[in-house]
């Protein structure tokens, strides 16, 4: 057999399975179709490229393959067709790149209304922080963690009194609000990556990063940890339900804020110091 | 190579494409030794780079507060505080041991051996004095309690860097050191006039390598100036 | 006239630049006239006992067989590695021993030996060494005692590697970016001897290298023979020496953060380590910081990616001539493009952390200068295929491994675009579309080369032929296969599934991916064992094969044209070639045979209508 | 090569060049060193340590390294990679005050 058709099989196949493919990305459930749209855009530029060039190469096998004195075709340089080849590969690529780079900056300005989540991870588990009434979070540090102070909150920053803490991996956001994540890790590298809201980011220790989406499908979704940090990686996953205006604000009421948890662990200790006090 | 030759090729940029167009050679004159010491250096530039270049991004972006350099490196003379004080003295040593390597290259070219030698057994000496002071700087600040892990003045990145750039600058100035004495004696031994072959290399013996390991040295000046101006002064 | 070396005559003035744009302008009225040597014959060293023939050898010949045998080694070891991980991937429960420690060891492993103690050792280490100065006409390398030394580094920086697979602990687990502060921290398997075995092995290549990086540099820039400039020289020799000079400037960047990470994890220092929690306690770190590691990174891990392309580009063109018989179309622009992509290749490392957490307004830099260096790189390959057009091509297994690496390396250069531009490259980062495209354009793609280049050379270095046979099975279970494991696992990434995952249990978007894990892993595996063919094939010839005689490629180049076959030390015999043309001049009209070799001086050829010399 | 044709290598000079550099050397380090003495601050004060560091560096490299006697191909080749390490800098840099600002912000000030 021809060499030649083994690889037109192969461009041909190519096609075929990207076509017919079961597998491909999941229903987008936020804003940026965009994301979506250029990866499309990439993909026909890139694809159609990729088609040509190895059509091309296949014609050459199959029509200059050895025979004992073929006239061969002796030019090395073709300054006019280098020419319009540079110039078209530029055009693609300002085709590709501008688009890119306009959803690019739609993804780094986030809406001024959007709403703020921290999410703490360490190895292995995640925990969030939301603001509360006044709709600023407190600064917090990694230092000042301690166990009646899960999120390390500085005690003397009034903002962070009414954070609402969340220490369970499960997060509601509501449909259609802009949600910017704020990124906190305790440890090492992690990423807070669903699928489905395309956005991701690392959590890095020593500084907080950020991203942001508008989650529009109300459903369940399982988040990933998408950057390596260590042997418990693969397990280290989360959930986030997207819900409607209602139900989650019924979900707020019940969770704890900052100065709860404060004057809970007071009582707490009072009770310790009691209970001692009544020993003695 | 003689001189006369190079003198007739063109100059400037119109010789810089008539080098890279010719066949053979593309540094015209240029010994392969020393084209290896300048490629090297070119290498070692990336490293010490590298290392000032983490330096500024770790000073930068710590919010706890860098010590004052002037007042920590500051010596006292007479009971007075003289801001840098060593430092200065070390770069006068450096900056000496910089110019009698210069002058030992002279000479070398010249087939002048005793002034030669001399020279470049001064510049060991600089460079020892140089090393015997950075010790002197270091146990210092280990008395008063800096280490690589920590700082009683402010930032713990301060003893990190510190220890690690004026390190491996140290290192370099004692790899250089060890050089000139070999080298000093291979002059007043008269290698560099008969063409000894070296001992591993069995390579022959020219006074190129006394050049090349005068650029080495210069080099190692070279860093100090950038280590002075951005870790002392800054 | 004396060609010989003399320092009384004035060799530079002799000939300039006028003569190198063209035959037309000679000065001399002789067309054959190349002025005299420059510099005197070069003195080597000769070895006479078993060792410093053949272990503590300078011949640069047998340090070139030596570093690719190495490498070879390890790369063998990082074969195995693959497979391990694949059967994980594909069959969870089959191999009870591989936990989730060791899954991650063998990540990393395979990761770091595949980039720098295989891929790197082989191009530059391996064919690089032997095929430098043979190509430029050189007696050798220029410091043939530093060059065994490069070599004996290499290999006590393999060993360190290799005894970290037996140090309490195992292996480092981190990734073969090696991330801090995860590297250093408990959490990650081999945290303590296995880090800093694989730093120290770093840093040792590292420093190997730069002896043989100097030693490449200078023979091309200032040993080449009479006659052979730079814009002469064959395409491997560009690729190798801007790879080199690559690696000269961005190896320092490993080489400091190798550093500082060992004073981190041994002595405490905080240059990468902020403040952080662990178990409950506040370690001893504070202020540090990780993006400063992932910068330094991939300064050096950018410029690397190319480390392993230049020199394939390089190789991959001069085969497609030799075998299309056809000169390689617009050789000066192949030139400036692999300058441009290794000078451009320092602009675009931040591309690899658009997800990390650094400066977000870096985005738009770095998806800029990445979308450039997109443009000189499609430009070779367009390069490739319009030098195949109107050719005649030889449909040998040398060739198939030519068009293998085209179409993988297309194929790895587009899904590079989508990762390249930032927006694109958010969804996709971190899952499995990564993986997928880095080894199809840096580990398939060269290996395509290195394949094609041993069934090319291996005449010349043994005196035989490979078998023909053998080669194109060998070729085709590689290529298909290699391109099932890697095409189809873009998909993947697409689904979301992340990258080193050791284990999806029952996430949604991997229910529909079991198959096409298992698939890929028995695809893996044929791989994998089809090279046995490719090894049975070698050892078979050293001995069975087909004697080759001389140049039995018929090619310009002149590393085929040596006095002995296989070249002996010194390459040359008594008298230096004398170049007096570029290697592509294959099929000029009015000569009489195919091919004119760079030796062939223009009054042999005279009815050759040859427009570049 | 005999002694007279040695004599006239590019890389013999005059003993004076070597002393003006020297001597313009001492008086760099010592303007730099005031610089500190005076307590300069600001502007004023990376204004003058950059200049005084790059005159300082480009004597070593032009005389005592030989660099201004070497022709342009060896010294573009060394000199056109420092762009790389230019870029990095500038790059790190804003790196850098990123850096400081979301510590800054998240850590300590807030809003």
């Amino acid at each position: 057999m021809h060499p030649g058709i083994i690889f037109l099989g192969v461009v041909v196949g190519s096609v075929l399975f990207h076509i017919f493919t079961p597998w491909w990305w999941t229903d987008i459930a936020s804003n940026w179709g965009a994301m979506d749209d250029t990866i499309n855009l990439t993909f026909w530029i890139g694809g159609g490229v990729f088609i040509l060039v190895c059509l091309f190469m296949v014609y050459c096998v199959f029509m200059f393959s050895y025979k004992e004195g073929r006239k061969v075709e002796y030019k090395p340089e073709d300054h006019k067709l280098e020419k319009i080849l540079t110039i078209a590969t530029t055009l693609g690529v300002v085709a590709l790149l501008a688009p890119g780079l306009i959803v690019y900056n739609n993804y780094i300005n986030t809406p001024k209304n959007a709403l703020q989540v921290e999410v703490n991870a360490w190895q292995w588990g995640w925990q969030y922080r939301l603001p509360g009434e006044d709709g600023i979070l407190g600064t917090a540090q990694v230092t000042k963690i301690t166990d009646d102070n899960p999120f390390g909150i500085n005690l003397d920053d009034p903002n962070g009194k009414d954070d609402i803490l969340i220490e369970d991996d499960v997060l509601h956001l509501k449909t259609d609000r802009p949600v910017k994540i704020l990124l906190r890790s305790l440890d090492v590298l992690h990423n807070y990556y669903v699928p489905q809201f395309r956005a991701k980011m690392d959590a890095i220790p020593g500084i907080i990063t950020y991203y942001w989406f508008e989650p529009n499908k109300i459903g369940e979704y399982e988040v990933l940890c998408a950057e390596y940090c260590g042997v418990g990686h693969y397990a280290m996953r989360a959930k986030v339900i997207v819900e409607s205006e209602g139900s989650y604000k019924k979900w707020i009421k019940e969770q704890e804020t900052f100065s709860d948890l404060i004057a809970k662990k007071e009582k707490d200790k009072l009770n310790i110091t009691l209970i001692v006090k009544n020993n003695d | 190579m003689s001189d006369n030759s190079l003198n007739n090729l063109p100059k400037g940029f119109k010789g810089m494409s008539h080098d890279m167009g010719s066949d053979q050679t593309a540094f015209k004159g240029v010994q392969w030794g020393k084209v290896m010491m300048w490629i090297f250096l070119l290498s070692d530039t990336f490293v010490f780079s590298c290392f000032l270049i983490s330096y500024m991004k770790g000073r930068t972006s710590t919010v706890v507060d860098w010590p004052n350099t002037s007042e920590v490196f500051s010596l006292h003379v007479g009971g007075m505080p003289v801001p840098l004080l060593l430092i200065a003295i070390m770069t006068f040593v450096l900056i000496t041991s910089s110019g009698t390597m210069a002058l030992a290259v002279k000479y070398g070219y010249e087939k002048n051996r005793k002034m030669c030698g001399w020279l470049i057994l001064a510049t060991a000496i600089g460079g020892l004095t140089f090393v015997g002071m950075q010790v002197f700087e270091w146990s210092k600040l280990i008395h008063e309690g800096v280490r690589p892990w920590e700082n009683p003045f402010g930032a713990k990145q301060f003893g990190s860097f510190f220890f690690m750039i004026t390190g491996f600058h140290g290192t370099h100035v004692s790899i250089g050191v060890i050089f000139l004495f070999i080298y000093a004696r291979k002059v007043f031994r008269g290698d560099f006039d008969e063409g000894k072959r070296g001992f591993f290399t069995t390579m022959k013996s020219d006074y190129v390598a006394i050049e090349i390991l005068g650029l080495y040295w210069h080099f190692v000046d070279l860093v100090w100036v950038f280590i002075f101006a951005f870790f002392y002064l800054w | 006239m004396s060609d010989e070396h003399n320092p009384q005559n004035t060799p530079i003035e002799a000939q300039s630049s006028e003569t190198t744009s063209g035959t037309s302008g000679t000065p001399s009225k002789d067309i054959d006239y190349v002025r005299p040597a420059e510099l005197p014959e070069q003195d080597l060293y000769h070895g006479h006992s078993f060792i410093t023939k053949w272990i503590f050898c300078q011949d640069a010949k047998v340090i070139g067989v030596q570093y690719f045998l190495t490498a070879v080694f390890t790369g063998i070891v990082g074969l195995v590695l693959s497979w391990l991980m694949r059967l994980q991937l594909g069959y969870p429960d089959l191999v009870p021993f591989i936990t989730a420690e060791h899954y991650y060891q063998f990540v990393t492993m395979h990761g770091m030996i595949m980039v720098v103690y295989f891929l790197t050792a082989l191009f530059l280490g391996g064919f690089g060494n032997y095929l430098i100065p043979l190509m430029v006409g050189a007696r050798d390398m220029v410091f043939p005692y530093v060059n065994m030394v490069s070599f004996w580094m290499f290999f006590i920086a393999v060993c360190v590697l290799m005894a970290s697979f037996f140090v309490p602990g195992g292996p480092t687990g981190a990734g073969w970016t090696l991330y801090p502060p995860q590297a250093i921290l408990p959490g990650t398997p081999g945290s303590n001897m296995g880090i800093i075995l694989m730093l120290v092995s770093l840093s040792l290549f590292v420093i190997g290298f730069t002896m043989g990086g100097l030693n490449y540099i200078i023979t091309i820039l200032q040993a080449r023979t009479r006659g052979m400039t730079l814009m002469r020289m064959p395409l491997t020799i560009w690729g190798i020496f801007t790879a080199t000079a690559l690696a000269m400037l961005a190896f320092p960047a490993l080489l400091v953060s190798c550093i500082m990470m060992t004073l981190d994890k041994m002595l405490e220092t905080s240059f990468f380590m902020p403040a952080i929690l662990q178990a409950g306690e506040v370690l001893d770190y504070g202020g540090g910081s990780p993006v400063l590691f992932q910068h330094l990174f991939w300064f050096f891990g950018h410029p690397e990616v190319y480390i392993v392309a230049l020199p394939a580009f390089g190789i991959v063109s001069d085969l497609i001539s030799v075998h299309a018989r056809k000169n390689i179309f617009g050789y000066r622009m192949m030139v400036w493009a692999i300058v441009g992509i290794g000078g451009l290749s320092f602009f675009v490392w931040a591309h690899h952390m658009y997800v990390s957490g650094m400066n977000p307004w870096f985005g738009f830099f770095f998806a800029t200068t990445t979308l450039i260096i997109a443009v000189p790189t499609a430009l070779k390959v367009y390069n490739w295929i319009i030098t195949l057009f109107r050719a005649n091509i030889r449909m040998n297994t040398v060739m198939l491994f030519c068009l293998g690496f085209i179409v993988t390396f297309v194929n790895g250069g587009i899904t590079g675009i989508f990762l390249g531009n930032v927006a694109v490259d958010i969804p996709l980062s971190d899952t499995y579309f990564v993986i997928a495209h880095f080894h199809m354009v840096m580990g398939i793609a060269p290996l395509m080369v290195i394949m094609g280049a041993v069934y090319h050379w291996f005449p010349l270095v043994t005196g035989r032929m490979l078998s023909e046979k053998l080669g194109k099975w060998h070729f085709w279970f590689t290529f298909l296969g290699a391109y099932s494991i890697y095409f189809p696992m873009h998909y993947l990434g697409f689904i979301g599934v992340p990258r080193r995952y050791f284990e999806m249990y029952d996430s949604p978007y991997v229910a529909s991916a079991i198959g096409l894990n298992e698939f890929i892993t028995i695809a893996a595996l044929i791989v994998g064992f089809s090279q046995l063919i490719f090894i049975y094939n070698i050892v078979s010839s050293l001995s069975i094969g087909k004697p080759a005689g001389k140049n039995p490629w018929k090619a310009n180049s002149l590393e085929w044209l040596t006095p002995e076959v296989p070249p002996a030390h010194g390459n040359w015999g008594e008298k230096l070639p004398v170049i007096y043309r570029w290697p592509y001049d294959f099929n000029v009209p009015g000569a009489k045979e195919d091919y004119i070799t760079q030796t062939t001086p223009p009054s042999k050829v005279i009815s050759a209508e040859v427009e570049k010399t | 090569m005999d002694e007279t044709q040695k004599k006239e290598q590019a890389t013999t000079h005059k003993i004076g060049i070597y002393l003006w550099i020297w001597g313009l050397l001492f008086l760099l380090s010592f303007f730099s060193y005031m610089v500190d003495w005076f307590a300069f601050q600001g502007f004023l004060r990376w204004t003058l340590i950059l200049i005084f560091m790059f005159l300082k560096a480009g004597l070593i490299m032009a005389f005592f390294m030989h660099l201004y006697w070497e022709r342009y191909a060896l010294v573009n080749v060394l000199l056109w990679p420092m762009t790389a390490i230019v870029g990095f800098i500038i790059l790190m840099a804003a790196e850098a005050k990123y850096t400081v600002f979301t510590r800054l912000l998240y850590f300590f000030i807030g809003g």
